[in-house]
């Protein structure tokens, strides 16, 4: 066997675990590759995912949290609904999982460059744009891109992820950050009140030399992207990452298409364009 | 395949809260005795009892199941454990339809008050399972 | 080139068991062989009862090759262990394979391979390697047979690396590939060189069979596919179906697979990959109970897309050898070449 | 003699459907047509609203069929058009159906309809009678079944049509399934259907429990060598389930991901705990029908195993589905005086 056997995880250590909202059922897990040489093989793109392994429960798929730029580690941050996600919540640092990828196409990384960036998401799906702001904040990366905008909703204000980043990005004069909940806290809150295809609606971000990049819950995408056309962004400017169940995350295990094409692999990352002409089986 | 000369049944007893269990407590307050190889499970009833629960046992290595509920007439619940009896009689001859050792599988009532019941219940289904030996049926096992 | 490939020689019937044993000194043997349910394929001894004659076996050769159930990995409490010991890595003959299977093993080859992600499959492949196919050409393909309008044939030499045909008391033995030749090369001793006549029977057989098998017209499925994911007539078909996995486990060339970890009562460790089914609601269901495919009518769409629509448009390939497994076996009688029908004639009017 | 006496039990269901679907009072037929295999028959759904043409109704209508042809149990197909659909707020009205239904079929129905599965008001039963199924299982150990041209059921033979043009006639009693062979109620009661078909159906056996009470007096490690052989040859494609009208649980427990069951692989005791639960969530339920055994692709002789569970709940506890709304399971009732030999003292 020539090829790397692609189904064996490679040992990572959980150095870190942080509990990321008031609900405690998000958790990030800052990962350390136990032996260099996967490290240093484990190249990728903001935008890809890698299969987590929590032995004997089993193997799940979850978009890459952290920025190639942070290089010693990796971040994935999982919410507590099944079996895997269940028994990785019951982890403590110390503790020995297996990482398999990186797998899927990421965001279009060339296209993006030399264009403004508007990023679009809700609830916890923000962990690949996590990536990818991170990732384009970096001073060896940031003149590449123009104007950096993000809006970013949750229920409450306990539900958002990476909580201090956020507040570090807010004073950052690189990156234009609207944070917004569906309804009035009860506790102080600074940031916007509204959902967010309304607040994109009314911060109105201009479409030209643009692309969106949107993650989030089903329902808000569906209302967003109206809202993008509207504003001037073409069905390719919008740029949308799945989530279908996955299992092997290189093709073969035939569960997670959208007609012919594999998320997995021509995924996780399609434009609305790509979308419109597939099924809409996701 | 097991050599081992030193091995005891390991035995899974799903006992109610309100009979059972305690006839287990007193049978330990009481300083009575009886093998130690018995893994005892609290459950509200004997009613609650899935007949999964014991195939799950069987799967992960129990050489014996026993379940046990307060006596007929005196179920906490009214008739839960009547219910379970006919769930068990045909759990049971299912079981042994398909050629598992009647002796793995046993159902017995015990009440609050018989501890001494209860030890010797114990005592003489550890020595049956023994005598079968480990199990060998329903056991999740990769040979490899 | 011209000359190899006249390379037909003939064994004896009566020396099966010589073959036989000769190969299964070197390799594992595998065969139809005759039981209460039909051939089954299993491992040949000398004093093995083949069956030569029934159309096909029940389960198709692709469990050689793509097991049920097999472990990818073993670990115990969180740490892997080393993978699973080659043990088996001898070779593996397969002795009367039917031309539809043949092409079926063609068919997973695309998708274990490299071809449709820069991924292949090192468990599968290593097994397709060492692996020997010798086709069996059909005489008289049965009743659910179609595999000349998914563009096979019953003699035909597609994924053979030798192609036998029976030709009553001999078998003809034909090289496909290097690999068949060499074959042919080490069991010289029990072979015999063919002659026109024996290579003329074989031909008439060959076009006797073709014939003989039924046809469905396909030629508009393609294009009627690519409109009709809409069709009302999908609910139709998808009525009787009752959802069972008969026609996906037994499909020669349905291959999609789960992957779970399993703990033994001694806490041994291990991660199986075991096959499964597009018609199963779990295949689909997401985490937080969202199901992309949520009813039945949706998953038998899957089915026949992913076959005759999908397949296509990645690899050019029909993922159907028209062995009929999955019409001689469906629990309600269905049959695809009704629903192909159905999908041709009824589809498009919407 | 009336005209209707005159009509073969298949033109009368025909006329029966006809008259249903054109008078409005069923939204669909549910029945048997011909397959494309020999003798076999598969579930035939025909809409009331056909586009109107009486041609086209009556062409739909005229591939109805009865006879022996192996077929599924069309009880099997209820669930799913009543189950409600967890993602609409709102339930769209349910259909009303017409159902060709044998006695075995019949006592599935009343199992979904006093476990409230099916609502009995939505259903118009037409009964059938039943001369049994034609076993494909034998006719195949006989002759090479796949190959079969034609094949013609009379009364008493079946005619097979060889490829060579042969004619072989076969005694049809000898090719009927066991779960037919055994049936001990093959009649349908006229007052459990809304229309009963006359016909010749079966006579009531006798023995019905013999192949069981067989099993039972083999040694016991005897008896764990079979269970183990038949469970190996399973491959978990679930058809005897999904087969079965009684298995109807929306999530079965052997595909629960929160509690995990069983492991999801073809492990030989995860196959073995799936069957003998399948089994057991059978008592009371099982109608005897035959259905999962003739479903299974494989063989397995799901019939030996699961008339235990049938034979158990009807000599313990004297239940046996049947046909009224009466009925309680015999697992969700008790009796003061219920048998408990089989527990254990000290």
């Amino acid at each position: 066997m020539t090829a790397r056997n692609p189904y064996l995880p490679s040992p990572v250590r959980i150095e870190d675990i942080v509990i990321e909202n008031e609900l405690r059922d998000l958790k990030t897990f800052k990962l350390v590759f136990e032996r260099e040489e996967d490290r240093s093989a484990f190249r990728y793109l903001p935008g890809q995912f890698g299969e987590l392994s929590v032995f004997g429960a089993g193997e799940s798929p979850f978009g890459i949290a952290s920025a190639p730029c942070e290089e010693d580690y990796l971040l994935f941050t999982v919410k507590k609904t099944g079996t895997v996600t269940g028994e990785l919540h019951n982890c403590e640092p110390g503790r020995t999982l297996g990482v398999r990828g990186p797998f899927g196409n990421g965001f279009p990384w060339e296209r993006m460059e030399g264009r403004n960036i508007l990023i679009v998401s809700g609830g916890f799906a923000f962990t690949t744009l996590r990536s990818s702001i991170v990732q384009m904040l970096h001073p060896d990366n940031r003149r590449r891109f123009g104007r950096l905008t993000v809006v970013y909703g949750a229920r409450d204000p306990g539900e958002f992820l990476y909580k201090e980043l956020l507040a570090s990005w807010e004073s950052d004069p690189e990156i234009d950050l609207t944070l917004t909940v569906d309804r009035e806290p009860e506790s102080a809150w600074k940031g916007r009140v509204g959902l967010v295809p309304n607040v994109v609606k009314e911060l109105a971000p201009a479409a030209e030399n643009a692309l969106a990049l949107v993650c989030g819950p089903p329902i808000m995408i569906r209302f967003t992207v109206p809202v993008l056309q509207e504003l001037g962004f073409a069905d390719d400017e919008i740029i949308l990452s799945l989530e279908n169940r996955m299992k092997c995350g290189i093709g073969k295990c035939g569960r997670c298409n959208i007609g012919a094409k594999y998320v997995c692999i021509h995924g996780p990352v399609f434009t609305y364009a790509e979308l419109s002409d597939l099924p809409p089986e996701y | 395949m097991t050599a081992d000369t030193n091995w005891q049944p390991k035995i899974v007893a799903f006992l109610c809260n309100w009979c059972s269990y305690a006839g287990a407590d007193l049978a330990g307050v009481s300083r009575l005795q009886y093998p130690p190889n018995v893994r005892i499970i609290r459950v509200p009833c004997s009613g609650r009892i899935n007949p999964l629960y014991i195939l799950k046992a069987l799967q992960d290595g129990a050489d014996g199941v026993l379940v046990s509920g307060c006596h007929p007439g005196d179920c906490h619940y009214i008739s839960g454990n009547l219910l379970a009896r006919r769930r068990f009689a045909l759990l049971k001859s299912l079981l042994t339809y398909v050629g598992i050792e009647p002796e793995r599988v046993q159902f017995a009532w015990v009440s609050a008050s018989e501890g001494g019941r209860f030890a010797d219940l114990m005592t003489k289904i550890s020595a049956e399972v023994a005598a079968l030996g480990p199990a060998q049926k329903l056991v999740k096992e990769f040979r490899r | 080139m011209g000359k190899q490939k006249q390379q037909a020689k003939i064994l004896d019937k009566a020396k099966l068991p010589d073959l036989i044993e000769a190969l299964s000194a070197r390799a594992v043997c595998l065969g139809p062989v005759r039981s209460a349910d039909g051939p089954r394929w299993e491992r040949l001894k000398p004093s093995s009862v083949l069956d030569l004659e029934s159309v096909n076996t029940r389960l198709s050769p692709k469990a050689v090759f793509l097991p049920q159930r097999e472990v990818l990995c073993t670990f115990r409490g969180d740490r892997l262990e080393d993978s699973p010991p080659e043990s088996e890595a001898e070779r593996t003959v397969l002795f009367g394979v039917r031309a539809c299977d043949a092409r079926a093993l063609q068919c997973l080859d695309l998708v274990f391979g490299p071809g449709q992600s820069r991924f292949s499959d090192p468990y599968y492949l290593e097994r397709r390697e060492r692996a020997l196919i010798i086709t069996l050409a059909c005489r008289e393909p049965g009743r659910a047979c179609f595999c000349t309008s998914v563009g096979g044939s019953p003699a035909g030499t597609e994924g053979a690396d030798v192609a036998a045909v029976d030709l009553g008391a001999e078998l003809l033995l034909t090289a496909v590939t290097d690999k068949g030749r060499d074959f042919l090369g080490e069991q010289e001793a029990l072979l015999t060189a063919a002659d026109q006549s024996h290579l003329e029977s074989a031909r008439n057989q060959a076009e006797r069979a073709r014939s003989l098998v039924g046809a469905v017209d396909l030629e508009k499925l393609t294009e009627t596919l690519a409109r009709d994911f809409d069709d009302p007539v999908w609910e139709e078909l998808a009525r009787p179906c009752l959802g069972c996995g008969v026609c996906a486990y037994l499909c020669p060339t349905c291959h999609c697979f789960d992957i779970s970890d399993e703990v033994d009562s001694r806490g041994a460790g291990v991660r199986i990959r075991s096959w499964d089914c597009c018609q199963y609601p779990l295949f689909t269901r997401h985490a937080s109970g969202h199901n992309p495919r949520v009813n039945r009518k949706q998953r038998l769409r899957q089915r026949i897309m992913h076959k005759y629509a999908y397949t296509v448009e990645n690899s050019g390939v029909i993922f159907c050898v028209g062995c009929g497994r999955c019409i001689l076996n469906c629990p309600a009688h269905l049959d695809i070449r009704v629903t192909l029908r159905a999908l041709q004639t009824r589809g498009g009017r919407s | 003699m009336t005209m209707e006496a005159m009509e073969t039990p298949e033109q009368r269901i025909r006329t029966l459907a006809v008259e249903l679907l054109r008078e409005g009072k069923i939204d669909m037929f549910v029945g048997l047509r011909r397959g494309v295999l020999p003798l076999t028959g598969t579930p035939c759904f025909i809409p009331a609203s056909r586009g109107g043409a009486q041609e086209d109704l009556e062409q739909a209508v005229g591939q109805l069929v009865w006879g022996g042809y192996s077929a599924p149990n069309l009880a099997a197909y209820l669930v799913s058009f009543y189950e409600p659909d967890l993602r609409l707020k709102q339930q769209p009205e349910k259909p009303v159906l017409g159902l060709q239904v044998r006695s075995c079929e019949l006592r599935s129905v009343y199992t979904l309809v006093r476990e409230k599965q099916v609502p009995r008001d939505k259903l118009v039963l037409v009964g059938v009678p039943c001369r049994g199924m034609v076993d494909l299982r034998r006719l195949r150990e006989k002759l090479d079944l796949e190959r079969v041209t034609d094949a013609v059921e009379e009364p008493g033979a079946l005619k097979l049509k060889l490829p060579g043009g042969e004619v072989v006639r076969l005694d049809r009693e000898e090719f009927i399934e066991d779960a037919c062979r055994e049936c001990r109620r093959p009649s349908v009661p006229e007052e459990s259907v809304d229309f009963l078909v006359d016909g010749p159906s079966r006579k009531e056996a006798a023995g019905v429990y013999d192949a069981v009470r067989a099993f039972e007096d083999r040694p016991v490690e005897e008896r764990w060598r079979i269970f183990l052989e038949e469970t190996s040859k399973c491959i978990r494609c679930y058809a005897c389930r999904q087969a079965c009208p009684t298995c109807y649980c929306r999530d079965c427990f052997a595909e629960q991901t929160d509690l995990h069951w069983i492991g999801a692989s073809a492990e030989l005791s995860d196959i073995q705990l799936f069957h003998l639960v399948r089994i057991f969530h059978q008592a009371g339920r099982c109608s005897s029908c035959g259905a999962c055994a003739r479903a299974c692709p494989v063989g397995v002789d799901l019939r030996t195993f699961t008339q235990k569970i049938v034979k158990d709940v009807d000599e313990f506890f004297g239940s046996l589905p049947g046909f009224s709304l009466e009925e309680v399971s015999p697992l969700n009732v008790f009796r003061e005086d219920d048998g408990e030999e089989f527990m254990s003292e000290p």
